[in-house]
């Protein structure tokens, strides 16, 4: 393999990896604050980038004013999600949970279906779609926006919870419901603000990959999946680790296409995220939680 | 004594009767199509039967079934078209590698928790569901297997979904048969002592890491002998019937009905199996149905249909003073 | 020879030392208690005891075994059992199951004898049964059997899980803290049931911050201090023992 | 207890009614029910409405339902009014099984499906079994292999597509290496296995075969490994999106070897995704797509479809809706003379000659259930977001 090459592998990786990464991230987001494993994730990042393509096209408007009203419409639909089917929900068993965000990804999954059609959508990218060539690869425009928000909102997430009151009250509802409750915090209130900031998030990753890669209806599942395949490996409740997850698992994909099989990627890429997991059960950068007695 | 008994006699008569029902069902259908739904139904309980012993009463996620259902589709469909073999083989080699399957990737995976293991077990579906795809030599790649041949014995064929329908009855109560007396035995208790907490349960002397794989390997065989019995009555199998979508799906099932209790795990695979039967008329509108459906159930009964129909009966007897207020309780609060 | 024999004792979390080079020993038929001040490394020493953490460095020998490192299930094969602080009851079954599950390690039917439903399965089931109902009864839950364990308030949380405990058949029985939560009239009765299990032949090692009941009942105990063992003696010489009304008594005072 | 197992046999007994009523309800509705004189032939048909492969059976569905209502207008067949019965296979063949069970039990006398190659893999014994003519929409080789008595398919075989992008590439192009890159998917893989079996027979090498997932983001990594080949061209093989991402990525790494599709991105949406990059972009594709390079009736016959079908769905219909079309109306003409007695039908259908239809004029034979042939796929050229013929004599 030459150099070029390897590093187009690597490039190609990323694109894709901070991609993934932007998905896990929102997976974070909610686990942190319910530990909860949100299943229509995916279908937040679909309903972003389908807004912001009827925002655009359908209404004219544009980009700069699409894309935060499209952030902020997922973000509404996020605490509706929350209000109407988490927050009765709160005293049951995580996996009903789960089933839960389930039904609600197939629900919006078809109803994006009905309203936007089946054929997937773009939008034009950011700054223009001139390849910029580094070392013999190139990479496009769109690709650097999506690894500079990545950073961006890792580093502002990290703030976030290490910082202000807000993220210090998200993790202490995550870790004891009760206690947090006790310390005066309105966990129900942080939960809610948790799927807003996921949502958002998700919907955020969708409007920066539109131009990228296109959306229709049915992509949330498939994004969904990689995500939470990212999350996992870095860790399910470290921000960076996620980040971290999502590219690793990015660049295993690549690579594996280069090295291997591009039809066995997938399998290859799920093969590595068993074997960290066996040797790290909490992912690489996961805390290894010990039960008190 | 007395109340164990008691309780061993209405098991043995909800046996029975359930038994019954079931075998003359597809009298009052002349129609191949009614039996078929009937056959998958069979086919989707005993899968479900086999997940919730892992799920309800071990307490171990697992969004990978589908691989099993898949792979024992897939060895019968190879023994019987590729080698020529009987179909008994084809079902026998079915189960011995799912076993095998399963209780390989059951010490490393089985170790993880939570979301963690959930991961793990998707991880490893989407592996096989790859290995369906690409080993083309041997499955077919993406046009999979035809002509599998029928099941018989002794000559006579299970070849008419009427016929077939029996074979899969019998196999389905005999999982029944398998999950009730297990849920209710030494084994059984040991698998909800893990749910309940691992390391009370390890201090009670359970060997938990094995009854987790044992459990896990139980029901992969489950759906191992599903998958086998899908073959032989389509006749045909190819990857996209054993996608993420069906390992979901079947989790759906043991969460529908309510987890740790052996029918709701029919409740819920009967449920699933005949709304999306029922659904599938309404074409664009057929999903959203289903996710509000499965989102209102969810919400509105968190138990599971099982659960919220013993709270409902509990309220009813109150009512009416069928039983006093104490024995009322329990059942509320369960 | 003693029962159990713990000799040069060491935990350490990352590097965190949680139990310091930690001796005792307990001999049948006595009652002894382990004390201490938050953080002093008691239920770690539990921990090891039962074969939920594996010891840094360090022996535990129970009856001539050296059990040290040994998983969980094993000890609790050789004649060891354990109650929690935090109660670890099955949630998901009713009271009487929670203590059928302590007869899993003295009963054998395995998977497949289950699954078939044999006589001798059957048969088995309901010994364990009328052995857990009269462990109820001897905590006094025998009316609550088939209540689901989850209702229980927590003084009964822990009644529950010393016959559960017990449905084992253990030669040493170990009690983390197990009057928390009681009020003094239930305190009273923990006591006679202590006593009672004594008197059935089971040696009993607790841990306990309820001095008086702990003063009442020991023979002897161990005062554990930031994970070091500070003295060890009858409970009469350790309420006497200046450094241990320093480290421990005289905080405790203060608290209260 | 057991108040609880009477309770799950009532739910499962009672929804299962309600299922089985629902179901033929539904069916029902969605049928033409107009008043006849004569019985009704009943065609039954098993499409992806939904699910993965709902882009290639939505079309079909539409143009199925439309075509079944003209024929009803104009006074059905012989009298005959036209019911069609249509069964939604979500794309999994399982559901495809239990389908067509249903269609049968309601005495179709033909069955129009499936959409993919597996759902009409899944149905062809049954149907066999059933002996009445199975209208197959799918390319796949081993749908019309035998036993074949029963099937016929209206998609242009996998073999017709791939042996015209290999004579372009012999002929028109003059190359002798190019690479694959395929959808997983059983449409990409057909179309995969075909070029690997007809390329060598033509002097071509295949240098590099790389595949996608249907959903994948991104196919940069698989172009880089083709870019590092000595590949002449390359020919994706896939529906869309896939296609159209390929040939942006395809741009972004600055590949120049020419870019050769299949009939599956023979639709606007693939001009409309890929934009710019679609510029140039070389397809096999039925004459319906240029209707100028169609002759006389059959440019008559595409003509109308595509204007009765934009004017019902507001859409413009694909490749796959020209399917159903032939299906259906090949079906119509074989009963106007055969009636619904099934062996008469099926040797109707044999007889079939000169069929004009959107996807080739069709010549059944009793050995041949293709029915289209080369001649009526043509090479189409993307040209400022428009298609045009690309002849074979161009280069020349």
């Amino acid at each position: 393999m030459h150099f070029d090459q390897f590093l187009q592998y690597l490039i190609s990786g990323i694109t894709s990896g901070s991609i993934y990464a932007l998905i896990a991230l929102g997976f974070t987001l909610i686990h942190n604050s319910t530990k909860l494993i949100n299943f229509a994730q995916g279908e937040f990042v679909m309903l972003g980038g389908l807004i912001a393509i009827s925002l655009y096209s359908a209404a004219g408007l544009p980009l700069i004013i699409a894309i935060p009203i499209s952030i902020i419409l997922v973000a509404i639909v996020g605490i509706v999600f929350e209000r109407l089917a988490i927050r009765p929900l709160r005293n049951s068993s995580n996996i009903t949970l789960i089933i839960v965000t389930v039904g609600v990804s197939i629900l919006l999954k078809n109803v994006a279906m009905i309203l936007w059609g089946r054929d997937p959508q773009s939008l034009p990218a950011f700054t223009g779609d001139k390849p910029i060539a580094l070392f013999g690869a190139t990479i496009t425009p769109q690709a650097l926006w999506v690894i500079a928000v990545t950073v961006i909102t890792v580093v502002l997430l990290q703030v976030f919870y290490k910082r202000s009151i807000v993220g210090k009250a998200m993790k202490a509802s995550a870790i004891n419901p009760p206690a947090a409750n006790l310390m005066g915090i309105n966990t129900s209130n942080i939960v809610m603000l948790s799927f807003a900031m996921s949502a958002g998030f998700g919907a955020m990753a969708g409007v920066l990959i539109t131009p990228i890669s296109m959306t229709g209806y049915s992509v949330g599942g498939f994004l969904g999946l990689k995500g939470f395949a990212g999350a996992v490996l870095g860790g399910l409740d470290n921000p960076v680790g996620a980040v971290l997850g999502g590219v690793v698992l990015g660049i295993i994909e690549s690579l594996s296409i280069g090295i291997i099989d591009s039809g066995y990627k997938d399998a290859v890429a799920f093969f590595i995220l068993l074997l960290v997991l066996f040797i790290r059960p909490s992912g690489i950068l996961g805390d290894k939680v010990r039960e008190k007695v | 004594m007395v109340a164990v008994r008691a309780l061993l006699k209405t098991r043995r008569t909800g046996l029975a009767l359930y038994g019954t029902a079931m075998a003359l069902l597809p009298l009052m259908f002349s129609n191949d199509y009614y039996v078929k739904v009937l056959i998958i139904l069979g086919i989707n309980i005993l899968i479900v039967l086999g997940l919730n012993l892992l799920m309800g009463y071990a307490g171990q996620v697992s969004i990978g079934h589908a691989a099993f259902y898949g792979m024992g589709a897939y060895a019968s469909a190879i023994v019987t078209t590729k080698y020529g073999m009987s179909p008994w083989f084809g079902l026998l080699a079915s189960i011995i590698l799912g076993g095998i399957v399963a209780y390989g990737i059951a010490i490393p995976t089985l170790r993880l928790k939570g979301h963690y293991l959930a991961m793990a077990t998707l991880g490893f579906a989407e592996i096989v569901h790859v290995l369906f795809l690409q080993l083309k030599d041997i499955t077919g790649g993406t046009d999979g297997i035809s002509g599998i041949s029928t099941l018989s014995i002794a000559g006579f064929l299970f070849d008419s979904p009427q016929k077939l329908y029996i074979l899969v009855w019998i196999v389905v109560m005999a999982g029944l048969i398998i999950s009730i007396n297990l849920a209710n035995s030494r084994v059984g208790r040991a698998l909800r002592a893990v749910h309940g907490s691992e390391i009370a349960a390890a201090s009670m002397g359970i060997d938990t890491a094995k009854y987790k794989i044992q459990i896990f390997v139980l029901s992969a065989v489950f759906a191992c002998i599903g998958g086998s019995l899908y073959a032989h009555m389509a006749g045909f199998v190819s990857p996209d019937s054993f996608t993420l979508g069906v390992s979901i799906t079947l989790v759906t099932m043991v969460v529908l009905g309510g987890m740790a209790n052996v029918w709701g795990a029919i409740i819920g695979a009967s449920t699933l199996t005949i709304l999306e039967e029922y659904l599938k008329g309404y074409e664009d509108f057929n999903m959203v149905i289903f996710g509000l459906i499965l989102v209102l159930v969810m919400v509105f009964m968190p138990q599971g249909l099982y659960g919220a129909g013993t709270r409902v009966i509990g309220l009813i007897k109150r009512r009416f003073k069928l039983i006093p207020d104490t024995a009322g309780e329990e059942s509320a609060a369960s | 020879m003693p029962l159990l024999e713990v000799k040069n004792l060491c935990k350490q979390f990352g590097g965190l030392t949680a139990v310091d080079n930690v001796d005792f020993r307990v001999y049948t038929d006595q009652i002894k208690a382990i004390i201490g001040p938050n953080g002093a490394g008691k239920t770690t020493v539990f921990n090891m005891l039962t074969g939920v953490d594996k010891p840094t460095s360090g022996k535990i020998v129970f009856e001539g075994i050296d059990i040290s490192g040994k998983k969980p299930h094993v000890i609790t094969g050789l004649g060891i059992s354990r109650t929690f602080q935090n109660t670890q009851i099955f949630k998901n079954m009713s009271v009487v199951e929670n203590v059928m599950v302590g007869r899993h390690i003295r009963t054998k039917n395995g998977m497949l004898k289950c699954m078939i439903g044999l006589r001798s399965a059957r048969i088995e089931d309901s010994e364990s049964m009328d052995k857990a109902c009269s462990l109820l009864k001897l905590v006094g839950m025998e009316k609550k059997a088939n209540k689901s364990a989850d209702d229980l308030p927590v003084g009964e949380r822990h009644l529950l899980e010393i016959a559960r405990a017990l449905a084992t058949e253990p030669k040493l029985l170990l009690l983390d803290e197990p009057a928390a939560g009681l009020n003094n009239e239930e305190t009273g009765k923990l006591a006679e049931v202590i006593y009672k299990i004594r008197g059935g032949g089971v040696t009993v090692l607790l841990v306990e911050h309820d001095m008086s009941l702990v003063m009442d009942i020991s023979d002897e105990v161990v005062v554990l201090n930031f994970g070091e063992k500070i003295a060890e003696g009858p409970p009469l010489l350790i309420q006497q023992d200046g450094q241990v009304i320093q480290a421990y008594l005289g905080q405790a005072v203060e608290h209260a | 207890m057991r108040k609880w197992i009477v309770l799950a046999l009532v739910l499962s007994l009672a929804l299962f009614a309600l299922g089985c009523q629902g179901a033929t309800k539904q069916t029902a509705s969605s049928s033409s029910t107009v008043e006849a004189k004569k019985e009704a032939y009943k065609i039954g048909a098993i499409v992806s409405v939904t699910g993965p492969a709902s882009p290639l059976g939505a079309p079909e569905k539409n143009t199925l339902l439309l075509e079944v209502d003209k024929i009803n207008k104009a006074g059905g067949i012989n009298g005959h009014k036209v019911e069609i019965l249509i069964e939604d296979d979500q794309s999994d063949p399982k559901n495809a099984v239990t389908a067509v069970s249903k269609l049968l039990s309601e005495g179709v006398i033909a069955i129009i499906g499936g959409t993919t190659t597996p759902s009409s893999m899944a149905i062809k014994p049954e149907i066999a079994k059933a002996k009445i003519p199975q209208m197959a929409m799918a390319a796949g080789i081993p749908i019309t292999a035998a036993p074949d008595e029963w099937v016929f398919r209206t998609a242009q075989s996998d073999a017709v597509a791939v042996q015209k992008v290999i004579d372009y590439m012999v002929k028109t192009m003059k190359i002798k290496k190019f690479a694959i890159l395929s959808d997983q998917n059983s449409f990409g893989q057909s179309g995969t296995e075909e070029l690997k079996k007809l390329a060598p027979k033509a002097g071509l090498e295949i240098v590099e075969v790389q595949s996608y997932k249907t959903e994948d983001t991104n196919m940069t990594a698989q172009l880089t490994k083709i870019k590092g080949t000595k590949a002449e061209a390359l020919v994706v093989w896939g529906t869309n999106p896939g296609p159209a991402q390929a040939a942006k990525n395809m741009k972004e790494l600055g590949i120049t070897i020419p870019y050769i599709g299949s009939h599956g991105i023979s639709n606007k949406t693939f001009i409309t995704l890929a934009g710019p990059a679609a510029e140039g972009v070389v397809f096999p594709a039925g004459r319906a797509l240029v209707p100028s390079s169609a002759k006389g009736a059959q440019a008559e016959v595409i003509n109308k479809f595509m204007s009765g079908y934009k004017a019902k769905y507001k859409d413009n219909p694909n490749t796959f809706a020209g399917h159903a079309y032939d299906a259906i109306n090949i079906l119509a003409d074989a009963l106007k003379t055969a009636g619904s007695n099934n062996e008469k039908l099926r040797t109707e259908i044999e007889k079939t000659t000169g069929f004009v239809g959107i996807s080739g004029i069709f010549n059944y034979t009793q050995k041949d259930h293709d029915g289209t042939t080369l001649n009526d796929m043509v090479m189409v050229e993307i040209k400022d977001g428009k298609w045009i013929e690309k002849k074979a004599t161009e280069k020349k």
